[in-house]
C-alpha cells in the first residue's frame, strides 16, 4: 500500500507532461515517454561523467528540454495545427518523433541497461515497521513537488492562467491579450521540461534502455485520461490509484496480472466515465 | 456492371499470377519476403478501413493480429484444424473483438479511442501470457502439416497470402466506392453532422471496426505456420501497430491504393534493410520518413501523384 | 388549428445537477414559420439537440406527424423529415460542396441507387441557393456566407418536412441576412415547416408567424411577434431587472 | 477516369513486379573462394545486449582463423543480419542466407526464442545447426544434427537451478522453505519449472511461487510479500531490469533469507556489476564464466579475452566479456574444428563428427550428448564476495565472483548465510 503510494507519486511525475500537453492543449504527444527516456539518458551521462546527481541533472536540463519542446511544438504548429489537420496526422507525427528519439539513443548509447548511482539508492528508512526505500521516496517527493509547482504555475501565474484559458475558451484568451500560439509553445515547453525531471526520476528507480518508453505510453495516457484530461489534481489521484492497484495486485493476487488490471481499469473508466475522475 | 466484372477479373488475374509464381518455385527467399510484405498489405488495408476511411486510429493492431494468430494456435493445439478453418476462425474471433471496440466508439472518439485500443492490446497480451495452453510467456513451437502444395509450406502460405491480400484489397475498394465508404468519409469529417444528415453512424462504425478486425485476424491466422514458433512478445510486437499506421500514411489514406503502395514500399524497404543495413537505422529511417511524409505530403504518395497530375 | 407536425410534451433535460430544460412543451403546425428565442443559456440549443436526436431526453415525449419519436436515433429522425443546420457550420471538409450534398441525398432522401441522379439533384439545390459556381471546391475555400449557405443547402438535400435553422445568420451583414431570409422564405413557400432560432431580432420578428420564448430552461411566453415584443415577461428576461 | 485507372493498376503491378525481380535478380553468383558462415543475431531489441557481444566473439574467431590461413585453405566470411530479437524475422533471414547468399554453414542467433523458428528450417533442409544459448529447443523435435553450446547438459530445464539447490541442501543448518519468483518470459519460466522439480527432489517446502510482468516498475511489493513468508531460500529467475529491481528492493525491504539469487540474468553484465557494487555481495547466482583460476586454465581463453576487451569499446559491448562471449567463440571453434577434421562442408559428415568427438575449446572440453546438449551440464554457481565500491577493475581479477559449483571448478568457499556475506 505504501509502496503503491510511492509509485503513484512517481507516476504522477511521469504523467504531468502528458496531462499538460494532451489534457490541456489537446495535442496527442505520444512521443512524451521518449522525451522522458531522453531525460533519463541525460541524467545517466551527467552522472557517469561528472558524478552529478540524477535528479539535479534533471532539474538542470529543464531549460534545454523546454527549448526542445518549444521547437517541436513550432514544427507541429507550422505543419499541422495551422492547417487544421492536427489530430490524425499529428498523432503519426509524434509516433515518428518517438521512433527517432528512441533509435537515436540506441545508436548512440547502445541497448545495455543504464543505471545511475546516488547515495540514497539502496537505503531505506523504517516508518512504523514499514521500510520505505529512498529510491522510491525521493522520486515520489519530487513528483509531488512537481505536481504542486505545476498546479501553482497554472493557477497563479499569468501564463499559467493563459494556458488554462487556451484549453477552455479562446475568446477569453484573446481578451487577456495573449497570443494562443505563444501560450501553447510555452505550455508544450513546460510539458517537455517536466519530462526531463521525470526521466531523471525514472532512472533512479529502475534501469533504462532506449525502448523503455514503450512501457510507459499506456500508463501515462491511462493516468491522464483517468485523471480527467488536464486536471493536475486528478492526475495525481489517478497516478496514485494506478500505483496502488499495481502494488496491491503484486502483493495479494500475484503480480502477473497487475498490468492488465491497471489497463482494465482504464478501459472501464473510458467506457463508463470518459471525462475521468475529476473531469472538467 | 462492366466495372465490377473487370475488378473481378483483375483480382483473379493477380491471384492467378501469385499461384503461378508459387508454382514456378523460384528462389524460396522470394516467398518468405513476399509473405511478409503481403501480410502487411492485408494489415495496412485492414487498418485503413477503420483509420483512413472512418478516421478512428487503431493503435491496437497487434491485438487483432495476435488474436488471429493465437486463435490459430489454439485450434492447432486442440484439433489440428486445416489452414482454411484457421483463417476463418481467426477472422471470426478478431471480428468479434472488432465489433466490441466498435461499441467503444459510442463513447470514445479521437485520441481516446486510440488509447483505449492500446490498453486493449496490453490487456490481451497479459491474458495470453498467463494462458499456458497456447504457450504462455514461453511461447510454443508449431509443427507444420506435411505434404503441402507447391512443395514447400512457405510457398503455399505465400499463395494463400496472395489470395488474402486480393480479398482484403477488393473489400476495401468495394467499401470505398460504395455508399458505405461515402458515409464513413462523412462521419470521419464530422460525426455529428453526418448523423444529422441521415448517416447511421453507429452502424457504419460497427461495420468498419468489424471488417477491419476480421481482416487483421485473417492476416494473423497463418502466422503460426509461417514462424513455427509463437510467443507473445513477437505476436504483439509494436511494429505491427507502427507499420499498420505508417504504411497507409505514406501511401495515402483516402484510397485503397494508398495502403497497398505504402505496404509494398515500406515492407520491401524493411525487408531489404533487414538484410543490408542495421535495423536500428531501419527503424530510424521509418521514423524520419513518417515525419517527413506527414509534414510534407499529408495525403501520401497517392496525394502527391494526384497533385502532380493537377487534379 | 391543423394537427401538429411536431409536438414536444414536457421535455426535460439535465446535465449533472444542472437542469437545461424543465418540462418544455410546444407544438409546431405544418407549414408554419416558427421562431424560438431566448437569452444565452436559456436552453434553445439543448431543445434543438433533443428534437433532432443528438441528445437523449431525460423526460417528456416528442411526436412527429403523430408518431412518438422520443427513442428514435438521430439519423432516422432525419429520414423522417426533421433536419437541422448547425450554428457553427460543420461541413464535410474532405468533400467538395456537391459531394457534401450527396451525403444527405443518398442517406436521408433515399437516392442511394443511381449516382447520376444525385449529382444532378445536388446541382439543382446549389443553383436555387446560389452556390453552383462553388460546386467543385472544398468547403475550406468558402466565405462565411457561402459556408452558411452550404449548411442550408445540405439541410435542403435531406428533403426536410421540418427544417430547424440554428442561428444561421449570426455574424453576417444585413445584406447577407436578407439573402438567407429570402432563401428560408422560399423554402417555406414550398411547404417546408421552419423553426428559426435566432439572436437577431429583426430577422426573427420579420420571419416568424409565431414565437416561443425560453428562459432558464422554461417556456415563458408564446405569441405573434407583435405580442412577444410587448410582453413584459420577455422584456424582463432579456434585459434583467 | 479510364486511362487513369489503368495507369494506377499498372503502377501497382509495376511495383510488385519490381519487387519480384529484385528478389529474383539478387546476385546468385557465388564466390568460389571463401567459406561463408551465416546467421541472424539480436543486434537490436531485448536480447541485443547479449547478441552484440556474441557477434564480436564470432568475428574475433573469424579473424583468428583467417590469420592462420582460414579453414581448408579458404578464408572464412561471415554473413549476418539483425533479427531484432523478433522470432518472426528468423524464417526470412535464414532463407535469404541459404538461398540468396548461398552460405556454406549456418549457426543460430542468440537465445531460445530465436532458435525455435530455425529448427523446422534446419530439419527441412537437413542442415547441421549450432545453437547459441537455447534452452531445450530440441526436446520437441529431437533433431539429431542440432548442437547447442550453453553448458546446460542433458536436462536443460533444471540446469540453471541445480547448483543453487544442491548448494542449499548442503548447508547447515539445512534451509527448509523456499520462495521462487520470476518474470513472465521464456527463460525465467523455464528456470522456474526446473526449480519446482528440484524443490521436490530435495524435499524443500515451497512457501511462495509467483510470476510478474517484465515491465513491472516497483519490485518492493513483491519482495515484501516474499519477506512475509520468511523463506530460507529465495530463488529468483529474472531478466536484467528486474534483476536490478529485485536486488535493490531486497536491500531496501531488508530481505534476509539464508541463500538468495539463483537465476538472475543481468548481474553478470559489467555495466550492472559496476552499478550495483557492494549490493551484490552474498548473492549466489548462476554464471557461465568468471575470472577465477579454475576457469582461466582453459587453452586460448586469455588471448581471446585480451582481444575481446581491446575491441569491446569500439563495438559498444560489455567491456569485460566474461559471461557469454567465450561460449560464442567456443561455438564457432567447435564448428571450425569439425570442418578441419572432416575436410568437408558436408552437413551430415559434420554432424556425425560433432556427435562423436570431444572438443578442446576456450571454455574447456566440450562433448555433445542427448538432443545435442552438453553430455554433462556445467552451469556455474558463483557468489559475489568482497565487492567494494563500484570500480570496474576489481571485477577483472579473481575473488569477486567465487565459483562454488560444480565441484571440479570450485575456486572458493560459500559464505553462509546470505546476511553474513552482505557488506
Amino acid at each position: 500500500m505504501v509502496a503503491g503510494l510511492l509509485l503513484g507519486g512517481f507516476y504522477a511525475a511521469v504523467s504531468l507532461g502528458v496531462s499538460l500537453i494532451f489534457g490541456l492543449l489537446d495535442i496527442a504527444n505520444i512521443a512524451q515517454p521518449a522525451f522522458v527516456i531522453l531525460g533519463s539518458y541525460a541524467a545517466y551521462v551527467m552522472n557517469r561523467s561528472f558524478g552529478l546527481d540524477a535528479i539535479l541533472t534533471g532539474l538542470l536540463f529543464t531549460p534545454v528540454f523546454y527549448v526542445l519542446g518549444a521547437v517541436v511544438y513550432r514544427l507541429y504548429y507550422e505543419s499541422f495545427e495551422r492547417r487544421g489537420e492536427e489530430s490524425l496526422r499529428g498523432l503519426v507525427f509524434f509516433f515518428g518523433v518517438l521512433f527517432i528519439i528512441e533509435v537515436s539513443l540506441s545508436l548512440k548509447y547502445g541497448v545495455d541497461y543504464r543505471l545511475v548511482e546516488a547515495a540514497y539508492i539502496g537505503k531505506s528508512i523504517d516508518l512504523g515497521g514499514v521500510g520505505i526505500a529512498f529510491r522510491l521516496l525521493v522520486p515520489c517527493l519530487v513528483g509531488l513537488a512537481m505536481t504542486l509547482a505545476l498546479h501553482l504555475f497554472l493557477s497563479r501565474t499569468f501564463y499559467g492562467r493563459a494556458v488554462m484559458a487556451v484549453s477552455q475558451d479562446r475568446l477569453a484568451l484573446r481578451l487577456m491579450g495573449a497570443d494562443p500560439v505563444r501560450i501553447k509553445t510555452i505550455a508544450f515547453g513546460v510539458g517537455i521540461a517536466a519530462a526531463s525531471l521525470a526521466g531523471a526520476l525514472l532512472i533512479t528507480i529502475a534501469p533504462v534502455v532506449p525502448s523503455t518508453d514503450r512501457d510507459y505510453i499506456g500508463r501515462m495516457f491511462a493516468i491522464t485520461v483517468l485523471g480527467g484530461m488536464g486536471s493536475i489534481a486528478g492526475t495525481l489521484v489517478a497516478a496514485v490509484i494506478l500505483g496502488v492497484a499495481e502494488s496491491l495486485m503484486s502483493t495479494f493476487f500475484g503480480p502477473s496480472w497487475s498490468l492488465a488490471v491497471s489497463f482494465g481499469i482504464l478501459l472501464v473508466a473510458l467506457a463508463v466515465r470518459p471525462a475521468g475522475l475529476l473531469g472538467r | 456492371m462492366a466495372r465490377s466484372t473487370r475488378t473481378l477479373l483483375v483480382g483473379l488475374a493477380v491471384v492467378g499470377a501469385g499461384i503461378l509464381l508459387a508454382a514456378l518455385r523460384v528462389n524460396p527467399y522470394v516467398y518468405f519476403a513476399g509473405y511478409v510484405i503481403l501480410q502487411y498489405v492485408v494489415i495496412a488495408t485492414a487498418w485503413n478501413i477503420l483509420g483512413g476511411y472512418a478516421g478512428y486510429v487503431n493503435f491496437g493492431t497487434p491485438a487483432f493480429f495476435a488474436l488471429g494468430a493465437y486463435t490459430a494456435v489454439f485450434l492447432i493445439q486442440s484439433t489440428r484444424a486445416p489452414l482454411p478453418v484457421l483463417i476463418l476462425a481467426g477472422g471470426l474471433v478478431s471480428g468479434l473483438l472488432g465489433l466490441g471496440i466498435g461499441y467503444l466508439t459510442l463513447r470514445l472518439r479521437g485520441v481516446f479511442f486510440s488509447i483505449a485500443t492500446l490498453a486493449l492490446s496490453i490487456v490481451l497480451q497479459t491474458m495470453i501470457i498467463n494462458w499456458e495452453y497456447v504457450g504462455g510467456s514461453r511461447g510454443l513451437s508449431v509443427i507444420r502439416p506435411s505434404g503441402p502444395p507447391f512443395g514447400s509450406y512457405v510457398t503455399f502460405l505465400f499463395a494463400v497470402m496472395v489470395l488474402l491480400s486480393v480479398v482484403a484489397v477488393t473489400v476495401a475498394r468495394f467499401i470505398e466506392r460504395s455508399w458505405v465508404g461515402r458515409g464513413l468519409a462523412a462521419l470521419r469529417d464530422n460525426e455529428e453532422a453526418a448523423e444529422c444528415m441521415g448517416v447511421p453512424t453507429l452502424r457504419l462504425k460497427l461495420f468498419a471496426t468489424t471488417v477491419s478486425g476480421v481482416l487483421l485476424g485473417v492476416a494473423g491466422a497463418p502466422f503460426p505456420y509461417y514462424v513455427t514458433f509463437v510467443e507473445p512478445t513477437s505476436a504483439f510486437n509494436l511494429d505491427y501497430a507502427v507499420n499498420a499506421l505508417a504504411m497507409p500514411m505514406i501511401g495515402g489514406t483516402t484510397s485503397w491504393v494508398g495502403p497497398v503502395i505504402g505496404a509494398v514500399l515500406l515492407g520491401t524497404a524493411q525487408q531489404l534493410a533487414t538484410v543490408t543495413i542495421s535495423s536500428e537505422m531501419n527503424l530510424f529511417i521509418v521514423g524520419v520518413v513518417l515525419v517527413a511524409f506527414v509534414v510534407l505530403a499529408p495525403e501520401g504518395i497517392v496525394g502527391l501523384v494526384r497533385r502532380v497530375r493537377g487534379r | 388549428m391543423a394537427p401538429a407536425l411536431l409536438e414536444v410534451d414536457g421535455l426535460t433535460k439535465r446535465f449533472g445537477g444542472f437542469t437545461a430544460l424543465n418540462g418544455v412543451s410546444l407544438d409546431v403546425t405544418p407549414g408554419e414559420r416558427f421562431g424560438l428565442i431566448g437569452p444565452n443559456g436559456s436552453g434553445k440549443t439543448t431543445l434543438i439537440n433533443c428534437v433532432s436526436g443528438a441528445l437523449p431526453a431525460d423526460g417528456g415525449r416528442i411526436r412527429f406527424e403523430g408518431r412518438d419519436i422520443t427513442a428514435v436515433p438521430a439519423h432516422r429522425r432525419t429520414r423522417l423529415g426533421i433536419v437541422r443546420s448547425f450554428q457553427i457550420p460543420k461541413p464535410f471538409t474532405s468533400m467538395t460542396v456537391a459531394q457534401n450534398l450527396a451525403i444527405p441525398l443518398e442517406y436521408a432522401a433515399g437516392a442511394r441507387s443511381d449516382g447520376a441522379d444525385v449529382a444532378a439533384e445536388a446541382m439543382e439545390i446549389l443553383s436555387t441557393i446560389g452556390l453552383e459556381s462553388k460546386a467543385h471546391t472544398r468547403p475550406a475555400g468558402l466565405t462565411q456566407i457561402e459556408m452558411r449557405k452550404l449548411e442550408l443547402a445540405r439541410a435542403m438535400a435531406a428533403k426536410p418536412k421540418l427544417l430547424i435553422s440554428d442561428e444561421a445568420m449570426a455574424g453576417l451583414s444585413s445584406a447577407e441576412i436578407d439573402d438567407i431570409l429570402a432563401i428560408l422564405f422560399r423554402l417555406n413557400e414550398r411547404g417546408i415547416t421552419i423553426i428559426m432560432i435566432e439572436h437577431i431580432m429583426r430577422a426573427v420578428m420579420r420571419f416568424s408567424e409565431r414565437i416561443v420564448v425560453l428562459d432558464a430552461g422554461e417556456r415563458i411566453a408564446e405569441g405573434t411577434p407583435d405580442a412577444i415584443v410587448r410582453n413584459p415577461v420577455v422584456e424582463k428576461a432579456y434585459l434583467g431587472e | 477516369m479510364k486511362p487513369q485507372r489503368i495507369r494506377r493498376w499498372a503502377l501497382t503491378g509495376g511495383v510488385i513486379g519490381a519487387l519480384v525481380l529484385a528478389g529474383l535478380g539478387a546476385p546468385t553468383a557465388r564466390a568460389a573462394e571463401p567459406i561463408r558462415i551465416g546467421f541472424g543475431m539480436a543486434l537490436t531489441g531485448g536480447l541485443s545486449a547479449n547478441g552484440k557481444p556474441a557477434l564480436l566473439a564470432v568475428q574475433i574467431w573469424k579473424d583468428d582463423v583467417n590469420k592462420r590461413g582460414g579453414l581448408l585453405g579458404r578464408p572464412v566470411e561471415l554473413v549476418y543480419y539483425d533479427d531484432q530479437t523478433n522470432p518472426a524475422t528468423v524464417p526470412g533471414i535464414y532463407t535469404k542466407l541459404l538461398d540468396v547468399d548461398k552460405v556454406d554453414l549456418v549457426i543460430s542467433g542468440y537465445g531460445t526464442n530465436l532458435i525455435a523458428p530455425l529448427m523446422p528450417i534446419a530439419m527441412e533442409r537437413k542442415l547441421t545447426i549450432m545453437g547459441m544459448f537455447g534452452l531445450a529447443n530440441n526436446e520437441k523435435y529431437q533433431y539429431p544434427n542440432y548442437f547447442q553450446i550453453q553448458p546446460a547438459g542433458p536436462d536443460p530445464q533444471t540446469s540453471t537451478a541445480i547448483g543453487f539447490f544442491e548448494l542449499a541442501a548442503k548447508q547447515t543448518p539445512r534451509p527448509q522453505t523456499v520462495a521462487i519468483v520470476g518474470a513472465d518470459a521464456e527463460y525465467p519460466q523455464n528456470a522456474l519449472v526446473g526449480a519446482r522439480e528440484l524443490i521436490k527432489k530435495f524435499g524443500f517446502k515451497t512457501v511462495y511461487d509467483r510470476t510478474y510482468p517484465p515491465s513491472t516498475v516497483d519490485y518492493t511489493p513483491i519482495v515484501r510479500a516474499i519477506k512475509a513468508t520468511n523463506a530460507d531460500i529465495v530463488f529468483v529467475a529474472s531478466y536484467p531490469p528486474d534483476s536490478v529491481g529485485m536486488l535493490r528492493a531486497a536491500h531496501e525491504v531488508g530481505l534476509q533469507p539464508k541463500i538468495f539469487g539463483g537465476g538472475m540474468v543481468g548481474l553478470q553484465f559489467t555495466s550492472v556489476m559496476t552499478s550495483m557494487g557492494p549490493m551484490l555481495n552474498g548473492v549466489v547466482n548462476y554464471d557461465f564464466w568468471a575470472p577465477e583460476p579454475t576457469m582461466l586454465a582453459f587453452p586460448g581463453i586469455k588471448e581471446f579475452l585480451k582481444e575481446y576487451q581491446a575491441r569491446a569499446e569500439k563495438a559498444g559491448v560489455d567491456p569485460l566479456g566474461y559471461y557469454l562471449p567465450p561460449y560464442s567463440y567456443a561455438l564457432v571453434q567447435v564448428l571450425g574444428q569439425a570442418v578441419e577434421a572432416t575436410k568437408s562442408l558436408d552437413q551430415q559428415k559434420l554432424a556425425d563428427y560433432l556427435r562423436a568427438t570431444e572438443f578442446n575449446t576456450v571454455v574447456g572440453k566440450v562433448k555433445f550428448g542427448k538432443n545435442g546438449e552438453w553430455a554433462k551440464g556445467r552451469t556455474l554457481m558463483v557468489q559475489y564476495q568482497k565487492v567494494h565500491g563500484t570500480g570496474i577493475d576489481q571485477f577483472r581479477g579473481p575473488g569477486k565472483k567465487v565459483v562454488l559449483y560444480p565441484e571440479e571448478l570450485k575456486s572458493g568457499a560459500i559464505v553462509y548465510p546470505y546476511s553474513a556475506a552482505k557488506n
